[in-house]
């Protein structure tokens, strides 16, 4: 698993790729608070993510949770095969903004 | 709210029962912690029977002092006795030590009638003793006296 | 009669077996103690239950104990002229033999008993099956914290028993039968040895484990009962652990007595 | 699915109760993904196969290997690390009494794992949602119905997203509806998650709609082994009877019934 961190038109892009388990998905989480914590809207760039536990949802979860209180959004781009399954059976394709592509994401 | 309270209970049982287990150490069994301030004296006794380590020694009633250790004096074959004494009593150098028993089948301790004399210091010796009384004189002194 | 033979031979053999069975359970709890994650709050909940949960009682038996000792010590030592010496007498039973010996009896009782049906039926659901597949080792989570709240909580309570035993003296000789307070104190203070408190402290310890070990050991081996299943075997489980404990830990209190008197 | 190898392989299995032999030499497969269901009547040693498969009871011949490993040869670092990519649901649920019902679910990644305490809480009630749970977290499992201990058990058996599910008899004692739903769930898991289940059931209707493929024991011998259609078309007396649920029929031997209501008098 690997993830970086870029800038994307005023948003931050966090790019996740390869697959998001128990064991790194600390890491994932301690990067999205701090982009939040500098008051940075995230785009969550799934698009070559393939696979991600409950503990990596439940990361994006509380950032979603925080990003609301902040006024900020996350938005996740690119599900696509077992992550946007595991997010259909948790319900939380409903709860999550889900765009398709970058280019989706209004300015 | 339940959380606050089970450490609370256990917090409180401990303290409690820390505090049973030090009473009964240091207070019940006179076992002191630190050592209170006192001299020593040694007495030899020709008999010392039943006299133990830690026995009280009093004068005229009250606890002024314990016995610190009983040894045999090989030179005379007495029993050598050191006690320890409060450091506000004065003891002077014509005083008397006898042992006694509290009641017929009571512990033993010393009693030290005090005289007239200059105080002892740290070491010295009270040289006049009497001896553990043997069951026979206690026996005729209940039946003699009233005194207890 | 050769059946008979053969019969008590089995049994025998059965009753080694239950032996050898209940020792590997108290080694691995032992070898369990020092593995890692330890329950902190387990052993919190444990030490309310088994130790702060018993006050009450401990303080009830433990003062009608004391008033007791101190009524038949009266009644025996008038005789002889030697009342005085009965703060030594009752403070004496109390440290050396009745303290120990009553608050584990006590304990067994309460906690014993619930602590064996508790893990009885534990077993019965499966619980133990699931903490196995879980990888955690039910010697770690369920078992060490009981038996490191039973071993911290007893000597405690045990201590509480003595003081208000002799307190409980205090009140029938000072007030009831007329003896001079200051009298009763001091005859403790010189007849209470470092070695009496030792003893009392000892005795607790191991009366602590025995009682605790039986009854987590029978309740957690609820399933090899022969000839019971579910809640009477609980029943049949809970019972033998209390007879048990109680026989085993008076055993060793002669055993204790014998090495230290 | 498409992944043919054998995630665990059961070869040449005999197990016994002390002098009790309960299951005869079985062999079977369980691929990467599937849903294997094992079928057969009380007694038939379903639940002593379940037992051994999870190392709770060692079996008296043979091997269970999980991707190559034996379980009852490895060591215990080597079989906590195996159980940690096992979840087991339980008949009961077989939560602790004394923990309420998220704590329960909490309790694996607790012991387990570093994760912060936030997002153990979050995994716990994302599990809890899925299996409608949600306003019982707080509750102790003495205030909850079988069905729902079913579902805690569940949830507490999916919450490290293990790769093996295995679960007993999930609908035994169920109501017809929430049965259905958990046979969905069963579905989405596999789909979802891409886990491998193995459910231990004798449950027909459940077993039909969820199983890849389905075993047979009876009386401790696997009968058969395949998939649904095949199960259907088999031609065994056994498995007829099983799935046309006929009651086992002894032939009488009138003399011998006789002395056997009135032996001993």
């Amino acid at each position: 698993m690997s993830f970086d961190c870029s800038d994307y038109k005023q948003y931050k892009r966090l790019h996740l790729s390869g697959e998001v388990d128990l064991h790194n998905s600390p890491d994932v989480r301690r990067c999205l608070l701090d982009i939040l914590n500098r008051k940075k809207s995230v785009i969550v760039d799934f698009s070559d993510l393939t696979y991600i536990d409950s503990s990596g949802m439940a990361t994006l979860v509380e950032g979603l949770n925080i990003a609301n209180k902040m006024n900020l959004t996350l938005t996740i781009v690119g599900a696509k095969d077992a992550p946007l399954q595991v997010l259909q059976l948790t319900r939380l394709n409903q709860v999550f903004h889900i765009v398709e592509s970058l280019e989706d994401i209004e300015e | 709210m339940k959380k606050i309270s089970l450490e609370l209970i256990v917090g409180l049982f401990i303290v409690f029962g820390t505090a049973s287990i030090l009473y009964l150490s240091v207070a019940v069994s006179g076992l002191s912690i630190f050592e209170a301030d006192g001299y020593h004296l040694k007495a030899k006794f020709e008999n010392s029977s039943g006299l133990k380590k830690g026995a009280v020694v009093e004068i005229a009633g009250v606890k002024i002092g314990q016995v610190e250790s009983i040894n045999l004096d090989t030179d005379t074959q007495e029993s050598l006795v050191w006690i320890k004494v409060q450091t506000n009593v004065e003891i002077q150098d014509d005083a008397v030590a006898s042992i006694r028993t509290a009641g017929i089948i009571g512990d033993k301790f010393i009693k030290i009638s005090t005289g007239g004399g200059d105080p002892l210091e740290d070491g010295d010796e009270i040289i006049e003793t009497e001896p553990s009384i043997s069951i026979e004189e206690l026996i005729s002194k209940y039946m003699f006296s009233n005194e207890s | 009669m050769l059946a008979q033979i053969e019969r008590l031979g089995a049994t025998t053999i059965t009753r080694f077996e239950d032996l050898g069975r209940m020792g590997i359970f108290l080694s691995r709890v032992f070898s369990s103690i020092f593995s890692r994650p330890f329950g902190f709050r387990d052993l919190l909940k444990q030490i309310a239950f088994i130790g702060a949960s018993s006050m009450p009682i401990i303080l009830l038996s433990g003062l009608f104990t004391g008033m007791v000792l101190a009524l038949q010590f009266y009644a025996v030592m008038v005789d002889f002229g030697a009342v005085e010496l009965m703060g030594a007498a009752v403070s004496k039973s109390l440290v050396q033999e009745l303290g120990p010996v009553m608050t584990a009896l006590m304990v067994i009782a309460r906690v014993g008993s619930a602590t064996c049906a508790e893990i009885a039926i534990m077993r019965n659901e499966q619980q133990f099956d699931a903490l196995t597949c879980m990888a955690i080792s039910p010697y770690r989570f369920i078992m060490v914290p009981r038996l490191l709240a039973a071993i911290i909580s007893l000597p405690i309570l045990t201590s509480i028993y003595n003081l208000i035993g002799i307190f409980g003296g205090y009140l029938v000789g000072v007030y009831l039968k007329g003896l001079s307070g200051m009298a009763y104190m001091q005859t403790i203070e010189n007849s209470i040895t470092w070695s009496d408190l030792k003893m009392t402290f000892i005795k607790s310890i191991i009366f602590a484990v025995i009682l605790i070990w039986i009854a987590m050991a029978k309740g957690f081996f609820v399933h090899l009962e022969k000839g019971v299943s579910g809640a009477e075997a609980v029943g049949k489980v809970t019972t033998k652990a209390v007879v048990a404990s109680a026989i085993t830990m008076l055993f060793a209190d002669y055993i204790v007595s014998s090495f230290l008197i | 699915m498409s992944d043919s190898q054998a995630l665990i392989k059961v070869n040449n299995l005999s197990s016994a109760y002390g002098e009790r032999k309960v299951l005869f030499d079985i062999d079977l497969e369980v691929k990467q993904g599937e849903i294997l269901v094992v079928m057969g009547g009380s007694g038939s040693g379903k639940s002593t196969l379940l037992r051994n498969m999870l190392g709770l009871m060692m079996p008296s011949q043979g091997e269970i290997l999980f991707n190559g490993k034996d379980i009852c040869k490895v060591n215990q670092a080597e079989l906590a690390k195996l159980r940690q990519s096992m979840g087991v649901a339980f008949q009961g649920g077989a939560l602790l009494s004394s923990l309420s019902v998220g704590d329960n679910i909490k309790l694996p990644l607790r012991q387990h794992t570093d994760l912060d305490e936030k997002t153990i809480s979050i995994m716990a009630r994302l599990k809890l949602e899925l299996m409608n749970l949600a306003e019982y977290e707080d509750l102790m499992p003495s205030e909850l119905s079988g069905g729902m201990l079913k579902r805690a058990g569940l949830a507490r058996a999916v919450i490290m997203d293990p790769k093996i599910l295995f679960f007993d008899e999930p609908s035994a004692g169920l109501d017809p509806v929430t049965s259905v739903e958990l046979d969905q769930l069963i579905l989405d898991l596999r789909e979802a998650m891409n886990m491998t289940i193995i459910v231990v059931t004798h449950e027909l209707e459940s077993a039909f709609k969820i199983a890849d493929r389905i075993a047979v024991l009876f009386d401790g011998k696997l009968v058969t082994i395949g998939s649904v259609e095949h199960i259907k078309a088999c031609s065994d007396e056994r498995v007829v009877n099983l799935i046309n649920r006929k009651p086992r029929i002894n032939p009488l031997d009138a003399d011998k019934y006789l002395s056997r209501l009135t032996k001993g008098s």
